[in-house]
């Protein structure tokens, strides 16, 4: 049952006919975007061509999907893209939490723009940028060849240290630098690790020498030859490819990076950086887990990605708790998450992988939620600093609510999505008998509860003024949500939070079980 | 193929460690950029070489590439973009590890990438041109990083990322005869456009802050 | 036990009401007896031994002076005072081994009720606003909540060594073993002895013949009452006093009890009865000898006095079991 | 348990509605008294249809089974329920309070109309209930904890529901945060089965239950005591309870302390005599270790409630002394069982189930009165109170109904189970074990301590609240609270009657949920007596006791005291009542400020047990002029006591977790150097580890 049918079907006539086709129209939609907004630089006329780029690559996406689900894989354009339900999955979180972000972005950005932070020529660039940076994430489940997808990723850290450097604070530029900087090194070793792989494949079979420059990055070659692979070799490039993804997912210790570049950049783009590029770099270690598996069995790679889950577990939960200022916490939290996603990953089995990949959705909607949230909230309050912010619930009470929501979504509550996600890793943690990695994720998880309790409840209760505090906030503030284009879409994934806790469409549980079989067919 | 002459090829990896070296020792940014113009022109050539001796017309096109990339327009742009700040930022005058301790440490980074090597990839039937490329490339990348770690100028970094990317582009060259050329491309791409905002970003970090110094970007924390 | 006999049970049905009866009547008598072997031991007269049914038909007849800050739980309290003591001693063993109505009530029961009684005293203590009712509240609430783990422990070793707790039963297995005492026995007797005159207010816990506000502890509480209420609660007091004695009695000291097979017959039943008036005498003259050699205590030292008492019970249960 | 028939999930959807409407209904209405109509009403009725509901599975030994109609991701989220008797008589539980606390809600509300939100009070407080029933109802790991976690949240938005107040939202947060921690515990428990048996579903894991391994039953039985004991607030987990519960509004109160805290009950039930059920006498000691919890819960919690000045506090430690009473008993019953004493087991359990019943029923009960106090008069603090008895005639007797029910007294409910209680630690002499004995007795010993310390907490808390003078303004001007609340507290009233009076009925009530023989309590007449049979070297011997004729007797000797008194008093001529002031030694000003307050009554419980209370005492003089220090022109004494557990335990815990985090977190250095260096250690410790492990 495909309940986009009537979209899709209404949105037929602007679309290419043949799925394939569409991967590369999916992919055109928001450079043309970006070009459009390029010509026409009005303010409005750029917002309003972003959202409609958005829109379309959600819609393009959801027929893809459609398709992945029918047709379990697609290529397209000589087997340079190629689609199967794993990239899919990834594909979803890009192009909806793109398009709520595209939306809220006309009022974050406009207000932003009232307040004087940010003129037209920034605005004008921020929608370029945005557009610039859908294509690239765009970019990477779809590409087929491993060096595409790495020259993708690394395009999108250049795209997003261009947003982050929207602002020209001193925080915004030390946060870019040391994103740029980190980043960069963290992807050339990913970059020596996949040279590893291609050479991996180029000792098994010396034959092939030459050929091997050409197809042998692809996933679909490497998947299908992975038993055939030198052992020795994969296992190394595996730890390269692991650190250097790892780096740019967010896994401690090398998430150093995130906590700055996530709090310092434009709200929407914190929100698309923390929900969706994360999940790139996770989906890259998962393509390269896969051929991993296939070579040297799941024992090895799922050691590996256990210690970094629960480290960067350990790591998120000390930083939340002694968290000052709120994006930061956000920010922090993402790694938490990473982290349980790694640890799913680790664990393995059915239950393992599906619970992964049910967080990667889980956590691209409830965090781009709560970084909605907060930027409503700092924007009426004019900080991020933690203890400054009291009684949300009586100055915006909708923001109020959304943001209690997501925060208790994101420390793993029912009757919530999360939950759920983490649910189904514990249980496969438990039937793969990793007590320590659970005794650890269940101590952290209390940890993080804790600390995001300890400074979630204050800010979202409470009184706004009190005694001897000092903020923005006038003696009678009004009750304002900051305007329905800031609310809508935070309701939205408020929705979808609640309703993915109790119940999965079908056409959802179908994708994410096709990509636990791609995996397990790896 | 051909086997090639085995003095080239040291010749050529003495090359590129010894350009490496003469980011270490330097102290101003000048130095540093003709010792990187000097290493990613010695490895075009070393390109080259592979690419005769792998009969692989498409690494001539990435050797060309790289030198008209990486020799000739980054160490242009970066020029180009530093000429407004003032000269004291471009000198590494305080690193947190003196030059004649990096220097050991670089010594020791080779001989430990060649001993990697060794134990990684003994197993894999290596061909001459990887015997020799690949230690000297892992070396490339351990002293870049060691740069990056050690110096406090965030010129240095850049410098240092720079070395990085030459070692990883002589690993590809080395291993697997370079990736395809599209990929080539896409990577030199992002190199340049990285460079590119790197500039873009020192230049901004000298008008805002100053100084080019790390340890005044250290505002972002957690205590 | 069985009694299916018709005869045997109204026998027995009578018998147990005529043991109620005395035990209402006479427990007035058991006071004054004790007052009288004190004055003697103080080389005093004293007052005659029916002193306190002079006193008691006294209150009924004056006239009741109640507090303007009274409630009705002050009103009411007499009575449920009354009605709990009086149906705790049915559930007795005194002068015959057994109470029709014991298959209803145990011994916890008997304490339950006897504990409604003193909660509804110290309520009624607080109920009048003044000071002294407070004071006497609060020490009572002191004393009575240390003195029921010593209790506890005691019907621990009672019904370890006898069985159950049903007083019936436990009566009678008492004297099933006669004369014997077992050490464990011993040590329950010693605690229930001080349980007894905690519970029952007297020295070293309690004065029962001062009205300093000091010492007072029962008194204080009572501050308040005349006439008919204040004859309600002094006899209740001595019925209270009565069933502890008669427990003491039955339960530790079982000489010349009936055994069970004699339980319908007609002379040791009246031996038992004579055997039981002459231990509750002497039980009582020792008490009130007691109080005349030991002076009040302290009243933050009188938890050591109970803390012994739990001790010891304690110590019985363990020798029980070892 | 026999399944005889299967009943349609009908009853249970009609309750599901009824709750789900009572949780929106009052969205659609403006603040104030429609919308609190707009929730209760349908709560009444829900909780009306649940008592109808588990009465039918109770007394007809069916249950209900089914399952969720939204299909499940994934196997193990699939949601999934059955209704046995042991489910139906927790339910029965929240049912009875839920109906008492919705007619009580009804008048309280009023309070808040025009401060605060009504609306969502009535949201909250409905999905509480429900998610309540729906853990009772729960069949596998993922559905218990989905609703498990949504009560803990309810509740933990109810206690800061009045959350301007800082230190409602602290407690607020130590409750969510301690209860989450349980839940982790829990979760390993249910997580830990599931790796022995393979399986998530309640079913298999009470089929597996007899071939688990040793360790892992006595793990598992661990993980559930810690986890479900946080819940339940058995000592030293109990931090968080009289800092919460005394906060939530007190209808929510009535609720947490009545019913919240049995559902954590259930949860043990489940396990300590499903999951981890005793096998052989070597799982003795968790039983024991249960008893032992049990009475030092018990003995803590009376003894913190005995100093307590607040009389919500006071209740909510109270409710930790009679959890505490409830897990002796289940202790007991599980060191029966692992004997194989099948009817001492049962005993112990009926103590436990009827002590828990009688809790849920009088702790409602006295929560609603302190509610009522707090309604009339503004204040919690009982040294504030005082002659309400005159002013609330009907709430002083409902609540003094409570309070002699709570303190164990005859002829209520709570005399019935303590009654039971003491017979089953009488019985432990049958257990072949002298340690266990010794111990059991000992632990007899603390709970003996405890009833007599919960009597003097009692005459404290009525007498210090209700009776002499008021002793502030507030108290002064009290008046009796709207008819509403009233009703609501009169039905726990009459339910603490009818349990002590016939307690046949909550036996026979227990024992058919439970599905044991009820043979050893007697016969079959709600006058009948209660009957506990002992075997001792051959001699048979019978304790029983029989409530209707206690009270019959009782009623006979008052009977019989007025016949004799208006017989004497006919002979001698009338007696007059005469009303005149209090003695006041002749000093003539008797007034509030001399009598004894809630702090002053319990000085001397304080003064012996003051190496736990460790009170610290601070003076403060103020002196007419310096020189002269023995002018006084006031002195003012502030004693106060401190929770040894939360100061000792919590705090120590705490403190060390943080500083292990705080190192932890400051690898965040701010300098990109050193970021760089952990990638770079990060390789090499994995290449090494790679290279070390084949």
């Amino acid at each position: 049952m495909v309940w986009w049918n009537p979209l899709a079907n209404a949105a037929q006539p602007f679309l290419p006919t043949s799925s394939s086709g569409l991967i590369v129209s999916l992919l055109l939609t928001p450079a043309v975007g970006g070009l459009l907004v390029t010509l026409l630089r009005g303010k409005r006329a750029s917002g309003v061509i972003t959202v409609a780029s958005t829109l379309l690559v959600l819609v393009q996406t959801l027929v893809l999907i459609g398709d992945i689900i029918a047709e379990k894989q697609l290529s397209a354009f000589g087997g340079l893209f190629y689609l199967d339900a794993l990239g899919a999955l990834i594909l979803l979180p890009i192009a909806g939490v793109g398009f709520v972000s595209a939306i809220y972005s006309i009022n974050y950005m406009g207000r932003q723009h009232e307040r004087g932070l940010l003129d037209d020529k920034h605005i004008t660039r921020y929608y370029q940028l945005f557009n610039a940076f859908m294509l690239t994430m765009l970019l990477v489940p779809v590409s087929n060849n491993m060096g595409l997808m790495w020259v993708a990723i690394e395009a999108t850290t250049l795209v997003s240290v261009l947003l982050i450097m929207l602002y020209t604070k001193e925080g915004a530029i030390e946060a870019a630098w040391k994103y740029l900087i980190i980043a960069t090194v963290g992807l050339s070793l990913a970059l020596f690790g996949i040279v590893l792989f291609s050479y991996s494949e180029a000792t098994a079979a010396p034959s092939s020498v030459s050929s091997a420059a050409a197809s042998s990055l692809n996933w679909t070659y490497v998947s299908a030859n992975a038993a055939s692979l030198n052992p020795e070799v994969v296992k190394f490039a595996f730890i390269f490819v692991l650190i250097g993804f790892g780096t740019k997912a967010g896994l401690a210790p090398m998430h150093t990076w995130l906590p700055d570049a996530h709090s310092e950049a434009p709200t929407p783009v914190s929100a698309l950086l923390s929900g969706v590029l994360l999940n790139c770099s996770i989906y890259a270690i998962l393509r390269f887990d896969i051929v991993t598996s296939g070579t040297l069995g799941s024992a090895f790679s799922s050691q590996m990605l256990v210690i970094l889950g629960a480290v960067s577990m350990g790591v998120a939960a000390a930083s939340i708790y002694f968290a000052k200022d709120m994006k930061r916490m956000l920010a922090y939290s993402s790694v938490e998450h990473m982290g349980i996603i790694t640890l799913g990953v680790g664990f393995g089995g059915f239950l393992g992988i599906f619970g992964a990949l049910f967080q990667i959705i889980n956590h691209a909607i409830a965090k781009s939620l709560m970084f909605f949230a907060s930027g409503t909230i700092s924007q009426k309050y004019d900080t991020k600093a933690i203890s400054e912010i009291k009684g949300i619930l009586k100055i915006m009470p909708v923001t109020g609510v959304v943001f209690l929501i997501g925060g208790l979504t994101i420390v793993g509550m029912p009757p919530f999505n999360i939950f759920a996600g983490e649910f189904l890793i514990l249980t496969s943690g438990f039937s793969g008998g990793q007590f320590l990695a659970i005794s650890l994720f269940l101590t952290f998880s209390v940890v993080i509860f804790a600390g995001l309790m300890k400074h979630l409840i204050p800010m979202v209760f409470g009184n706004p003024k009190g005694p001897g505090r000092e903020t923005a906030i006038d003696a009678n503030p009004k009750r304002d949500d900051m305007g329905w284009l800031a609310v809508v879409p935070m309701a939205a994934l408020a929705a979808f939070l609640i309703m993915l806790g109790v119940y999965l469409p079908q056409p959802l549980e179908t994708l994410i079980r096709d990509a636990v079989q791609v995996f397990n067919q790896g | 193929m051909q086997v090639p002459q085995p003095d080239i090829l040291t010749l050529s990896s003495a090359g590129l460690l010894v350009a490496t070296f003469g980011v270490v020792v330097r102290r101003s940014f000048a130095g540093w950029l003709s010792a990187y113009r000097y290493q990613t022109v010695v490895l075009a050539g070393t390109t080259a070489v592979i690419a005769y001796f792998a009969d692989l017309p498409e690494l001539y096109v990435a050797a060309a590439l790289t030198l008209v990339i990486k020799a000739v327009l980054i160490p242009r742009i970066l020029v180009r973009v530093t000429e407004k700040i003032k000269g004291e930022f471009k000198i590494e005058a305080n690193p947190y590890v003196s030059i004649r301790l990096s220097v050991l440490i670089s010594a020791l980074l080779v001989a430990l990438s060649y001993a990697l090597v060794q134990e990684t990839l003994s197993t894999a039937s290596l061909d001459v041109l990887a015997t020799t490329y690949v230690p000297v490339s892992v070396s490339l990348f351990f002293i870049g990083l060691f740069v990056m770690v050690s110096r406090r100028m965030a010129l240095n970094q850049v410098v240092g990322l720079l070395i990085i990317e030459n070692g990883l582009f002589l690993f590809t060259a080395a291993l697997t005869y370079g990736l395809a050329l599209i990929i080539e491309i896409g990577i030199l791409a992002d190199i340049l456009v990285g460079v590119i905002i790197a500039s873009v970003l020192l230049s901004r970090m000298s008008q805002t802050f100053d100084t080019l110094d790390m340890t005044r970007l250290e505002n972002l924390r957690d205590d | 036990m069985t009694w299916r006999g018709i005869d045997a049970e109204s026998v027995r049905l009578v018998l147990g009401a005529l043991q109620v009866v005395l035990i209402i009547a006479l427990a007035p008598l058991l006071t004054g007896i004790m007052r009288k072997v004190k004055a003697r031991t103080q080389k005093r007269v004293g007052a005659s031994v029916t002193q306190p049914y002079y006193d008691l038909s006294k209150l009924l007849k004056k006239d009741e002076v109640i507090s303007d800050q009274a409630s009705w739980v002050f009103s009411s309290a007499p009575w449920v005072i009354f009605a709990a003591t009086v149906t705790a001693s049915l559930f007795v063993p005194a002068f015959v081994p057994f109470s029709p109505f014991s298959v209803a009530g145990d011994i916890l029961v008997v304490i339950g009720l006897l504990a409604l009684a003193r909660f509804f005293t110290m309520l009624a203590g607080l109920d009048v606003a003044s000071a002294f009712g407070g004071l006497g509240s609060s020490r009572e609430m002191m004393i009575s909540s240390l003195a029921e783990p010593a209790l506890f422990l005691t019907i621990f070793v009672v019904s370890l060594t006898l069985g159950g707790t049903n007083l019936t039963s436990l009566v009678g297995a008492a004297a099933q073993l006669g004369t014997v005492i077992a050490p464990s026995m011993l040590f329950g007797l010693l605690a229930f002895f001080v349980v007894i005159l905690a519970e029952t207010g007297r020295l070293p816990f309690d004065n029962p013949a001062t009205h300093l506000e000091l010492t007072m502890v029962h008194e204080a509480m009572l501050l308040e009452y005349s006439g008919r209420g204040l004859a309600f609660i002094e006899w209740s007091q001595s019925v209270k006093q009565m069933i502890m004695l008669s427990l003491l009695v039955n339960l530790f000291i079982p000489v010349g009890m009936p055994l069970n097979s004699d339980a319908g017959i007609a002379l040791p039943l009246a031996l038992g009865a004579v055997a039981f008036v002459a231990k509750i005498m002497t039980l009582s003259a020792i008490v009130a000898y007691v109080e005349t050699r030991v002076a009040k205590w302290r009243l933050f030292r009188l938890p050591d006095l109970l803390a012994m008492a739990i001790a010891s019970a304690m110590v019985g249960v363990i020798l029980h079991y070892l | 348990m026999i399944v005889s028939t299967v009943y349609s999930p009908i009853l249970f959807i009609l309750v599901f509605a009824s709750f789900v409407s009572g949780a929106f209904l009052p969205l659609l209405f403006r603040e104030g008294r429609k919308a609190t109509l707009a929730s209760f009403a349908p709560s009444a009725l829900g909780s009306l249809l649940v008592v109808a509901l588990s009465l039918s599975i109770i007394t007809s030994g069916s249950a209900i089974r089914f399952s969720s109609p939204l299909p499940a991701a994934a196997a193990p989220l699939a949601m999934d329920f059955y209704i046995g008797g042991i489910s139906a008589f927790f339910m029965l539980i929240i049912g009875l309070v839920t109906l008492a606390v919705s007619f009580y809600s009804v008048g309280y509300c009023a309070e808040y109309y025009g401060k605060r939100s009504v609306r969502e009070l009535g949201f909250l407080l409905n999905v509480f209930v429900l998610s309540m029933l729906l853990v009772t109802a729960a069949n596998n790991v993922f559905t218990f904890l989905v609703f498990w976690e949504t009560m803990s949240l309810a509740s933990f938005f109810l206690v800061i529901y009045e959350h301007e107040n800082i230190s409602s939202m602290k407690s607020g947060i130590t409750y969510i945060v301690m209860t989450h921690l349980g839940t982790a515990f829990i979760i390993g428990a249910f997580l830990l089965l599931y790796f022995q048996t393979g399986s998530l579903s309640f079913d298999v894991f009470r089929t597996q239950a007899p071939v688990l391994p040793q360790y892992t039953r006595d793990l598992v039985f661990g993980l559930a005591v810690v986890g479900f004991g946080t819940k339940a607030g058995i000592v030293p987990l109990h931090v968080w309870l009289p800092q919460a519960h005394p906060s939530a509004p007190s209808n929510v109160s009535a609720l947490m302390s009545g019913v919240m805290i049995k559902v954590a009950i259930y949860g043990l039930v489940l396990f300590a005599l499903g999951f981890a059920a005793p096998a052989s006498p070597a799982d003795a000691w968790l039983g024991m270790l249960l008893v032992a919890a049990g009475a030092v819960s018990s003995l803590i919690g009376v003894m913190y409630a005995a100093i307590e000045h607040d009389i919500k506090r006071a209740l909510a430690f109270h409710s930790v002394e009679n959890i505490g009473i409830i897990v002796i008993g289940l202790g007991l019953s599980v060191v029966f069982m692992s004997f194989n004493l099948v009817v001492l087991a049962s005993l112990a359990l009926l103590a436990s189930m009827y002590h828990a019943l009688n809790h849920a029923i009088f702790k409602s009960l006295l929560f609603m009165g302190a509610g009522s106090v707090l309604f009339s008069t503004g204040t919690r603090d009982m040294n504030r109170m005082g002659g309400l008895v005159k002013r609330m005639p009907w709430t002083a007797l409902l609540f003094l109904v409570g309070a002699v029910a709570i303190a164990g007294l005859p002829p209520l409910n709570g005399f019935v189970s303590e009654w039971l209680t003491f017979q089953a630690l009488l019985s432990s002499y049958q257990v072949p074990n002298v340690a266990l004995q010794i111990l059991v007795s000992l632990a007899g010993a603390a709970f003996a301590l405890t009833v007599g310390l919960s009597l003097a907490t009692f005459v404290k808390l009525f007498g210090i609240s209700f009776l002499s003078r008021p002793r502030s303004e507030e108290a002064e001007n009290a008046k009796e609270v709207p008819r509403t609340m009233i009703a609501g507290m009169s039905v726990m009233a009459c339910l603490c009657v009818v349990l002590g009076v016939l307690p046949f009925l909550g036996a026979r009530l227990v024992s058919s949920s439970f599905g044991f023989d009820l043979n050893f309590v007697g016969s079959p007449s709600p006058f009948g007596p209660l009957t506990a049979t002992y075997a001792l070297d051959g001699l048979t011997s019978v304790s029983s006791m029989s409530m209707p004729v206690v009270v019959a007797l009782m009623g006979s000797a008052a009977a019989g005291l007025l016949g004799f008194t208006a017989v004497t008093t006919g002979l001698s001529g009338k007696t007059a009542r005469r009303i005149n002031t209090t003695w006041d030694c002749g000093f003539g000003m008797l007034n509030e400020r001399m009598e004894y307050t809630a702090s002053s009554l319990s000085q001397p419980i304080r003064t012996v047990f003051k190496a736990l209370y460790k009170p610290h005492t601070s003076i403060k003089r103020e002196h007419y002029s310096d020189s002269n220090v023995y002018m006084n022109k006031s002195v003012s004494v502030v004693s106060e006591t401190r929770d040894v557990f939360e100061a000792g335990l919590y705090t120590g815990a705490v403190r060390a977790t943080e500083s292990l985090f705080d190192k932890v977190r400051r690898i965040q250095t701010g300098k990109v150097n050193s970021y760089l260096l952990y990638i770079m250690v990060v390789l090499v410790l994995f290449l090494f580890l790679a290279g070390v492990v084949p």
